[in-house]
């Protein structure tokens, strides 16, 4: 284990897969000369040369197809777009295209790319560079959607991602990058497609994915204090998503409270609830309750910004909400009283 | 009313080669057998046979067999939903062509794609693509892996890219062909202006409306050739190729053609006008190129009769093997989606329960 | 009241509408000479010439935006997207500009453009053309987005978008072109943000939209005559989502089926769902369950198709097991059991 | 290493006019109002007056008043996320773009909008957009809503549409000229070549680096003219204005000028060579202008001082008038959205339930 950064395991992720493999290479804007607009590219174009490390023009689409089709011909890309925001030039390429061709294509070809990019808000990047959309790609079958909590997910999950024959849009966010996290050394790949539970507790279940994972855990620690345990469901795969490990979760607790960076109506956690609502009726104690951004398109001022992104003190209250929704007392242990 | 009545050429771009009767036969074989396979892909919808959406290449063979010619093997080829005579040439069986169209199991995919996806990567044939100009930018992306891979030279591989006239209206031909201008990729843009996208004239869709100068915002060369005549269509595209093997530079064919029916099969194309449609006519290059090969000594009324003979038989026999090949099971639904399996994928069908309890 | 059908309803409330105001104009693909895709415009360039019709190249992100540029100058477009499978190249425009440019600009401006795209599947179009992306729209703060199941909410809310100052996405269903229903005669303006109950009943709600309403009733009409009453919430606005409509009706009945077009994950159902699961915890009598798409691109073979496609059997059976999990049996009513 | 030393103009394209010594000393004193304006952003930036990002005019400014200066107060200018310089000389009050940097309830969209989104309809200053490319499309709307509306002449509204050297390869720039020079728009395109877009220079963007040739696929016209002078560029802008108000035709101005500092603030520009740097530093237009102006005696020293002294006043003003004024009120977070209100539009906060009980 070595400690790191979430940015470092990016960038020696990267490196290590650019030596293991010629046939991965990086395209997008600003990842060569300029080093990546927020780094995480920093030294690749020096160590590895511009055959591997594409700077492109400001051609979201373009490239983002470029890398599709060289993928088809057995090149692995990793694309970076600078934040999802800008994804949505290229989203015909990556819903209609990378998404489709295997299956429309009768299984004859696959597309081995990963798309990588930050999102988020609460860098008062105002509306249009402060989105979270990872919903929309992970409502899309042909894509895997992956989006890790800490540095060392981060390169278990961009090693699976770079390792797998399916295009994978790998979620970042602007506010995980300086994170730091022990990293296991050497080989470390992890799986697509599995929950985890980052910590144990009985009384109520937050689950999260992301940035989001960070404050659900200082908040499950801040209740523990007061005798509430709270297990965290880290989500990481959003595409395919394990209803399995949070419904178990939720099964043992009685009790959920989602946390997600992303909108409320239609967002990430409205499938994590429904999934809830159906799979786990008979041992819900109170109703899933979700904290999520207020729906506006976020304003730059800091005091707007700040009162439309979820945040520990809202996670708080929901929690204690929902405890109380269901005549919750220290001590006592979830079970079931429904159904 | 649409205006096609402009030249069909840039003058002296390709000039004519003298080729062997056995060749000019093939290539008159292959137009026929685009043409009779169309004609009978339209009978075929009209029966209900086939659903969705079809699009034909009627009037489009010489260029289609011109430039099919021109490809190597190794070459790859991307091209729109007006795809079948493509996968044709390309050498792809008939009867699994038709079966595709037929949504059946032995279908060239599948039945997974019909009419607009066509796709064998053996062959290259990189696939029919829907999406109005989303093919540009992956048949950009394979010649960059060609680019990554290989060294220039007459031995290279390289990409065609088809595209129709109304397409170089869209963001993703801009983009793509200043990526390969920039980065020097192997690659043939070929505009097939068959004068219509839909009911819309190149004259109201391009302020450039010479679509073969279109790569000048990217340095990239064009030329215009008459796309009735398939040994001109070749001789381009073998220019082009050329071009892009040796010299590693991208370059536009623009191919003058006419769309001889509506845009797809269910279009009766009433905005058309009459003139309009005599033209389309009058220039049919199957007839067209048939009269020439029987000026020119090359085909006799015998042989002539023998080619649609055996053309006949081959698309009664692609018909015969659609219609009795199997649906693909409903089983199968979730297969082919991905390539590498991982946990937790989907595989619900409509009304299955979300979770179920373990 | 006339009877008429959906594309009939759409057709003369454009010219209605044409008539009305100057302001407003027609864009997008093939709508005039070809007369629509789908002949929703049929006539209206020769009724109106080409100022008022506009007729474009195949440019989806260029001619979205240039009606939304001439919608802050005050003009009223409504634009043809020629199905909702094309938006993806417009999407940067509807979502990064038109749904933002009234908030990120301080409330200065509006933008008052309208969306008509026809959604669905069901035609053996295959993966690329058989799209219900409405969630992605419906996630959007800013936007409007309605999808009417009849003929005449398709004049009521049309005439409605195109008089209201915001941008509305409108969603149409190929399915739905052909349906026929009574219609009023003149003026009839629709309410943006409103559901209706469209079929009373007390034993369970099937809520759906657009075209999945019409099964919907069918499938509803068939139980009637089994003794179990059905009640039918139509959305109709996705945004803004009427959660106290069907949240009053489930109140009522204890248990709901959701009834679906689009994909299953991440859909509009999950977003109905978890609010249900919030908002009528203590009335539910079994689980909410969604009746919706497979998650696959939509093969081509027709029986592929159908077996990815929800329809009334599916319905049929995911209410039956509703209906059984919370021991139903025909002529008791619906109650509070639980919390 | 970034190449700049590309010939600033084409030969020939733009002859200078002469202009009264009032006219020079007022785009003196706006060269200067930016320049000084733009160094205290960076500043309060630093002392995090300002989030989020700031992109500065710095090295523009001679373009930023050429331009405005040719624009009537019908016209619509739309333009890019480095946009303070265009609302200062379109008249909009200092204090009330530095509020806007600082998120003040008194900036000039109360806020919202931040460094990137400058908007005021009454002077038709169209808004700062931060998508890059993305203004282009509602830009040639605006056009085609002034060519909807009204009749060429001399006395029509024009539309000015700013972008960056590297945005000229994104799809939207294609479509958009596409319909402009389809349909006779009144707009002019004008690239901003400061020669990089964040780190990439036009020739690694490009594959035409001439810029002013980039509508040769859509037959519009460009000229090259220096964006140091501000006379030039005022004067080129003017003719294509005049050939969008009376021809309705679109064309091109390309403005070869210089980025002083980083992309954003926060970019310290590593990879510039010392060499680019030094260039850029000899053409800064303010000093220079300064200079010619000296020269010309259209300004003495103290006539120079005057200026600074009432800049410095201005911007002093506008930093105390920002960072006096209240923050917008949290209570206000679901205004300014939607422009026709209907029910149960969405007002809830983080945390809050998703329905109330009734
Ligand atoms: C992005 C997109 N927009 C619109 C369509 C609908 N559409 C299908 S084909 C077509 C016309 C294309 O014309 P052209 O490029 O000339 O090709 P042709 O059909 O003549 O071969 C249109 C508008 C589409 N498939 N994709
Ligand atoms: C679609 C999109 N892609 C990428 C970005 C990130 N980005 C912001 S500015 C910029 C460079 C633009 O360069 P140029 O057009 O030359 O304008 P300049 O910054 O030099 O004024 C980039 C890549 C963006 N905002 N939008
Ligand atoms: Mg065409
Ligand atoms: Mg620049």
């Amino acid at each position: 284990m070595t400690e790191m950064t979430y940015r470092q395991a990016l960038n020696e992720t990267l490196r290590a897969e650019l030596k293991r493999d010629d046939n991965v290479y990086l395209i997008g804007e600003e990842i060569g000369v300029f080093e990546g607009s927020y780094k995480i590219t920093a030294g690749l174009l020096k160590e590895f040369g511009p055959r591997r490390v594409v700077d492109t023009p400001i051609a979201e689409e373009g490239f983002t197809g470029v890398a599709i089709g060289s993928a088809m011909l057995g090149l692995r890309p990793v694309i970076e777009i600078m934040t999802i925001n800008f994804s949505l030039i290229a989203i015909d390429q990556i819903v209609n295209h990378a998404a489709k061709m295997r299956a429309m294509f009768g299984g004859e070809v696959s597309v081995p790319i990963v798309i990588r990019t930050p999102g988020g808000g609460g860098q008062q990047l105002a509306a249009t560079h402060s989105q979270n959309l990872e919903v929309w790609y992970a409502h899309i079958p042909g894509l895997k959607v992956v989006a890790p909590s800490n540095p060392a997910d981060a390169k278990a999950l961009l090693t699976a991602a770079i390792r797998d024959d399916d295009p994978v849009l790998f979620l970042e966010n602007l506010g995980l990058y300086n994170l730091k996290g022990d990293v296991p050394e050497g080989e470390h790949v992890g799986e697509i497609g599995r929950a985890a539970v980052v910590r144990q507790g009985t009384d109520l279940t937050v689950i999260s994915y992301s940035r989001g994972v960070v404050t659900s855990l200082e908040v499950a620690e801040q209740f523990a204090s007061r005798g509430v345990s709270i297990e965290v469901v880290d989500l990481r795969s959003l595409r395919p998503l394990d209803r399995e490990t949070f419904c178990a979760s939720v099964r043992k607790t009685s009790r959920a409270v989602i946390f997600e960076d992303d909108l409320l109506s239609y967002g990430i956690g409205a499938e994590i609830a429904a999934t809830l609502g159906e799979g786990v009726f008979d041992w819900l104690d109170a109703p899933v309750r979700r904290v999520a951004a207020a729906e506006v398109p976020l304003p730059y001022a800091k005091p707007l910004e700040l009162a439309a992104m979820p945040d520990a003190d809202a996670l708080t209250k929901v929690i204690n909400e929902t405890l109380a929704a269901s005549a919750f007392k220290p001590g006592s242990t979830g079970g079931v009283t429904n159904g | 009313m649409t205006d096609t009545k402009r030249p069909t050429r840039a003058k002296g771009t390709v000039k004519q080669s003298t080729e062997s009767a056995e060749l000019l036969r093939e290539f008159y074989e292959q137009m026929v057998l685009i043409r009779e396979f169309e004609l009978r892909a339209g009978e075929m919808y009209a029966r209900a046979k086939i659903g969705g959406y079809c699009h034909l290449n009627l009037g489009e063979e010489a260029t289609v067999v011109g430039l099919t010619a021109a490809l190597r093997p190794t070459d790859y080829l991307y091209t729109t939903y007006r795809d079948h005579g493509y996968a044709l040439a390309r050498g792809m069986d008939p009867g699994a062509v038709m079966a595709e169209l037929f949504g059946k199991e032995t279908g060239v995919v599948g039945g997974r794609g019909g009419s607009m996806h066509m796709f064998d990567l053996a062959k290259r044939m990189m696939g029919g693509y829907g999406i109005v100009g989303g093919q540009i930018p992956p048949a950009t992306g394979a010649a960059f892996a060609i680019q990554y891979r290989s060294k220039a030279g007459k031995d290279s591989e390289a990409v065609m890219c088809m595209l129709g006239d109304g397409t170089t209206n869209i963001g993703a031909f801009h983009e793509s062909l200043n990526l390969a201008g920039l980065w020097n990729l192997p690659i043939v843009y070929v505009i097939m202006n068959n004068r219509l996208g839909m009911g819309t004239s190149v004259e109201h869709a391009s302020a450039e409306p010479d679509l073969y100068k279109r790569g000048s915002a990217y340095r990239i060369e064009g030329v215009r050739v008459n796309g009735d005549d398939p040994i001109e269509v070749r001789d381009a595209a073998l220019a082009a190729l050329e071009t892009a093997r040796v010299k590693r530079r991208p370059s536009i064919v623009e191919a003058m053609s006419y769309r001889l029916k509506g845009h797809s099969v269910v279009d009766p194309a009433r905005y058309r006008s009459k003139e309009d449609v005599e033209l389309a006519q009058e220039n049919d290059p199957v007839p067209a190129f048939r009269a020439k090969m029987l000026k020119q000594k090359v085909l006799d009324e015998k042989a002539v009769d023998a080619i649609h003979a055996k053309v006949d038989a081959i698309v009664d026999k692609a018909v015969e093997f659609a219609d009795s090949s199997p649906d693909p099971s409903v089983s199968e639904l979730f297969e082919r989606i991905y390539a590498t399996p991982v946990p937790n994928m989907p595989h619900s069908y409509p009304g299955d329960p979300v979770v179920v309890l373990s």
